[in-house]
């Protein structure tokens, strides 16, 4: 653990205590139908512990003050992301408290600040952002047309895999201005109201039981005030926010690898095979030595990571580039060997071992995959 | 092999030749045999399959080496390879494949008395009934001489009361071979193995879901079930010799699996795109698949090396090392499609994701269990350490 | 921290920042205190760093926690770090840190008597007399406890008989502390912990040469060596805790080095060369590349972080996991840059290599014992899983 | 090991007990002086042993019959060589008799057979491949000038790492006739004499004490009749060459890392720390099966290869980039894994684990590195 103070101590002990008692696996589980998809009546989180978050203050933890937020920095959103990631808990946090409300944050006008971050904060509205067209993250594929028109913009496009974009009241929405799929040169960010005209979702029944929509945009107008930052300079904005957005779900996902990692030594302390406690042959023993290993070198990076947002490092992209390949790549193994060190039993739905399995390649995956970040940061240190 | 014996072979292989092109359904080329093997409904369905299975069992040639007394056709090892490589050569497959065919079957011819193997090798050989593996059990996954399923002998029958697990096809087999544990005292010494008919009473089968949506596994429930002491196979507690017999064909058959290597580059091609080298656009990925797919054609250079030092008398020592090759390779592989189906690759169901996508994200999902049954990885490496190379301890 | 107790924090950096500046040569700005330590000539020849070495040994500040009697500066953690990061900042370094400070000097000061202390503790805070570690034998390796040199009571001394191995330094040293064996009717509980005069009769070194051509470990032969009763450390056979107790410090002076990262992409660049797209012409290469990088990045990260764990009470248990982190990822990146090098990483002396590449090349070759020294790979990851993990067995 | 016929199964016997009896690794150790480099008059191999390998006809495996060889193929050359890797035994029986006289055989002219073959076959002359000019494999940089004279050819430049080169009577040396470096087109294949005027040659002490040689040529002078294949055209045939010498490399590397596995696995067995045989300990075991794993898709990859060679496949490229990869691999596990197992002893210069890690990283590096022939592979296969 980094060296906290004790506010953030604090709040790190509130959030653990809060999902031990109340996000425990099984309400995960709720969002499951019998056979292992999602129930079709599912949001894909609970609004009730959502709205217990808010209470708490958490959904305000990116929000300045003066808009009835606490700014605790990004390290103490962090920590109560990591131990939401503990036991799997499906909440709008990372899409609304911090991406939404950092590109706010960093793009947001002075009006727009003032109309959603106290929504933001204390909860009663979600936001998202809608920036994937493919199937892999490339923020310079973006096709998504936005033309100028009398009042603003009309848009026409699709997003997939908008996070949360089910239960969402606005998106923060890359969309192309200029220029051909391919450029980075010609994105603008928009913020959308999800009931806006034009605008259309349908879910998405992930494996992991959350429920991330496509949304499909069939000449949507906003007003000229629905601009982020710099017309057409779009680009160097949305790698921000992702950069941010990356080191809160490295956040989470370490939660998930350090829990995905007890209870696979727990199930080696006590489960017996050949008149023995497996924990005791020295194969697995190594092996749990290994993945011990590799928890550490993932939390470094991800707390390095958070502290250089909150400090304003000019080395983030790097570094969120770092936090987010080494959580995937950690993640990755202790997923697959909770399952396989759990033998026949963690191979069933009933068994808690898939649903971590399933969540951390959906997590791998999400705001570019272990291998993107692996690229990224290459390019930015020179290899 | 002397000329004559050549000679005989050219023969044969005309002969074969020419009844493969007078009864093989061209509707089937290339269909897996795998298919119909694991769906009751679809091999029901298919009135095709249906009449080569029929063409199939009646000349014997879906258990081509057993006796013709018990549906084969007496066939040698040389024939068969016939058989097998011009059934390749036309896309056809083997329609009487089953766990019968390639677990019991075989044990049977082995350890069984003439009245079993004349009761039970013919429906095997015929398709008629499906047998389903009565071996693990929840407390003894890797580590079957652990199994407390137990049958005490009645006088006229054995009663059986225990619990399996992981029983495939369990909901919808005939019959069940168990190892049952008939005397407590002892370890893999108190093990016997026995036929149970799945439609007595007491027994229950209910599909276990597992964590790729499949319901292919079951837990079986036996309580109180009577069973004839005529389905006690081999000698009262000789069920550990026996089934460590069943257990080598089960991994010969799961390291034979020759599936053909599709190549995964034009799926990346697609989906992640291509540099402006023609490169796969995205270069960590691409080492990964570039790793894995030469270690998936080496594997499969020595699946064919040892299948020919095993016509050549080679032993079949490693066939644990080849399981964990396999395994590793194939579970890798599943990973990479997945990864490279992106956002894509992540759907459980519905009209967001195509159909080959859906198939890819579930088979990635079941690949998980490649490296725990039929003995799991860490098993496995045990067997390897210490038969193949003789490791002590 | 207290404001008062942050004030005279900052009193001292301000003192330190000026003593440096006062006293520390700019020739040796920014080299590694390793190479004098680690060659005795190199040490010798430089008039500066015999200067410095001086200056530090008359400020104590060599060992600047120990008591300023034995030859230290009786300095607290808080005034440590802020010397610590003075000299890092300037690009200094501790000219008196050798085997003698960093495991000898600790072991002393908690089981050493007054006698023992004022005898040994203040020639290794002045750096006059070298020490080595006489632990390792031939028949134990990572196994200490299966050590076989005998340390017999004759009354007014000890008469020590057997061999060491993997002694570093020890035809240079003037001292050795060692593991004898005083009862051989126990293991751990039957070993003392005895200082050993190197220049008594009946001791020789005699250098190993290795696979690197380092000749900086030896073999040590003890026969009938006579040894003061004084010269036992803590009590008789009490040595197996006092040398636990050593090995961590030894285990954590190895997982402190702190060396920068220097990235490889430039010689990459330079041999390999670079492709259209401006990346390492080697795709593979430079994945594998990328891959260690990044560990290198997340492994510097964490000592800093149990760094400060540690300053602030955290456990230093996770020791073993940092020191096979570390080994592998140096070692990897040991074999990264002879694989750059390609052909030209390959050779042992002479015109056709330049200097760089046999030093690339010796280091590589060293490297292999990082995981095998001071406990060996295998050894750390049975701690980590026993001690940290808490697995049984 | 691939199914041979009885003449092949002679040979490999035979090899197996010359090797044995007349190569121990002891032999390779005579080449070493105290402290680790070559013996500074050393040749890079056994003169006598190399007589012995010509007597029993290893030399002329390759050379057509009609030339004094036995025309046996690649599969029974790639046995002897598995054997001599198996004790590390230093011989020019590859330079020589599989990649001269495999130039030869692809490229050489009636004339240049008649005058080498035979000398090739009976030992009394060596060859070699003077190919590199910078520190790893590309034909395409080649920059050695050949200016067109009067006579022939005037041939300018540098060659490094020539195998076997201070013992070699003849050099199939690879020049450039036209283009850039850089470029394919404009390379040109040579048959010189190392006596030659102009040519000057400087021994490499390299960590395997083989004694490569950098040749330097000042305006050396080759007549017309020294070009291999088409002027110009080079590039295709120097391929094909070194396709096959990877191959012939190849099993060389599969029998130093079966012979550096089993004598681990010996080591393993008899060696006791902790009061137990270090070979019952699982961690071990595990590793040990691994190895065995990979040592067996190594001898499939190789025997593969070299099947094809003497079938004339026509996926022999990639066949050779996958036999020469996958050795590569393997053999560099199993050297590290050969030091690490044997712990301390295994980092002595005394113990022969040392020199298998130091032949393992040459023989990786040598006629394209694991990593270079895994990108040629994936190209060939479209990746």
């Amino acid at each position: 653990m980094a060296v906290l103070n004790d506010e953030q101590a604090m709040l790190k002990d509130m959030a653990a205590e809060w999902v031990r008692d109340r996000m425990p696996v099984t309400a995960l589980r709720a969002l499951y139908d019998h056979g292992g998809g999602g129930r079709s009546d599912s949001l894909g989180h609970d609004p009730a512990a959502w709205a217990e978050m808010a209470e708490m203050g958490w959904s305000g933890i990116l929000v300045p003050q003066e808009y009835g937020g606490s700014d605790f920095g990004y390290l103490g959103m962090g920590l109560v992301l990591e131990e939401l990631g503990r036991n799997l808990a499906a909440s709008p946090l990372l899409s609304s408290a911090l991406v939404a409300a950092t590109a706010l944050r960093l793009g947001g006008t002075s009006d727009q600040k003032a109309r959603w971050f106290p929504a933001i904060a204390d909860g009663s509205a979600i936001g998202t952002l809608a920036m994937e067209e493919t199937s892999h993250h490339a923020l310079e594929k973006t096709a998504l047309a936005a033309t100028a028109s009398a009042g603003g913009w009309v848009l026409s496009g699709t997003k997939r895999a908008v996070q949360d974009g089910m239960i969402a009241d606005f998106a923060i929405l890359s969309a192309r201005t200029s220029g051909a799929p391919g450029e980075r040169e010609g994105l603008t960010l928009f913020l959308i109201e999800t009931g806006a005209d034009g605008l259309t979702r349908e879910a998405m029944d992930q494996i992991d039981a959350r429920r991330p929509a496509i949304y499909t945009l069939s000449d949507a107008a906003v007003g000229a005030d629905a601009v982020l930052g710099e017309v057409g300079k779009g680009a160097d904005l949305l790698d921000a926010i992702v950069d941010r957005a990356n080191v809160g779900l490295a956040a989470e996902m370490l939660g998930n690898a350090a829990q995905a990692f007890e209870t696979t030594l727990d199930y080696l302390k006590t489960r017996v095979q050949f008149d023995a406690i497996i924990g005791s042959f020295q194969a697995l023993q190594h092996r749990a030595a290994q993945m011990f290993g590799e928890l550490q070198l993932t939390r470094s990076a991800v707390e390095m990571a958070l502290t250089a947002i909150d400090e304003g490092d000019a080395d983030i992209p790097a570094l969120s580039s770092l936090a987010k390949a080494t959580a995937g790549e950690t993640l990755h193994l202790i997923s697959s060997q909770m399952v396989q060190l759990h033998g026949g039993i963690g191979m069933t739905h009933e068994h808690d071992a898939g649903l971590y399995l399933k969540r951390a390649r959906v997590a791998e995956q999400c705001f570019g995959s272990t291998a993107w970040h692996r690229e990224r940061w290459a390019r930015l240190r020179g290899y | 092999m002397t000329d004559a014996k050549a000679m005989e072979g050219q023969d044969f292989r005309q002969e074969v030749r020419a009844w493969l092109k007078a009864n093989f359904p061209p509707s089937l080329t290339g269909i897996s045999g795998l298919v119909f093997q694991s769906d009751v409904h679809a091999a029901a369905a298919n009135s095709d399959f249906q009449l080569w299975r029929q063409r199939v069992q009646e000349k014997g040639w879906g258990v081509p080496t057993w006796p013709t007394r018990f549906g084969g056709a007496d066939l040698g090892e040389a024939q068969v390879r016939v058989l097998a490589d011009e059934m390749t050569a036309i896309g056809a497959f083997n329609p009487i494949r089953s766990f019968g065919t390639m677990m019991l079957g075989p044990t049977l011819l082995e350890f069984g008395n003439e009245a079993q193997k004349l009761e039970h090798l013919p429906p095997i050989a015929g398709h008629e009934l499906r047998w389903c593996q009565g071996f693990s059990e929840p407390g003894a996954g890797s580590d079957l001489a652990s199994l407390q399923t137990r049958a005490v002998d009645m006088g006229d029958h054995w009663l059986v009361n225990g619990q399996k697990i992981w029983t495939s096809g369990a909901d919808q087999a005939d019959w069940c071979f168990a190892l049952v544990r008939t005397d407590t005292s002892r370890k893999q010494g108190g093990i016997s193995f026995l036929l149970i008919d799945m439609k007595s009473p007491g027994v229950e089968a209910r599909p276990i879901i597992l964590i790729s949506g499949s319901t292919h596994f079951c837990e079986v429930f036996f309580n109180d079930v009577k069973v004839p002491k005529d389905n006690l196979v081999g000698e009262v507690n000789q069920g550990w010799t026996i089934a460590k017999r069943l257990l080598q064909h089960e991994r010969n058959s799961l390291s034979e699996v020759k599936a053909e290597i599709t190549s995964l580059a034009p799926l990346a091609h697609r989906h992640v795109g291509t540099d402006a080298l023609g490169r796969i656009d995205c270069p960590d990925l691409r080492a990964r698949m570039v790793r894995n797919a030469m270690r998936h054609e080496a594997y499969m250079a020595t699946v064919r090396r040892f299948g020919e030092e095993a016509k050549n008398g080679g032993s079949d020592s490693a066939v644990s090392t080849l399981k964990n090759l396999w395994s590793e390779i194939i579970q890798q592989r599943s990973e990479l499609l997945v990864e490279i189906l992106g956002g894509n690759g992540l759907g459980w169901a519905g009209s967001a994701y195509a159909a080959d996508e859906l198939e890819a994200t579930r088979a990635w999902l079941h690949s998980k269990a490649f490296s725990i049954y039929g003995g799991s990885y860490e098993v496995q490496n045990n067997i390897t350490a210490k038969r193949t190379l003789g490791l002590p301890g």
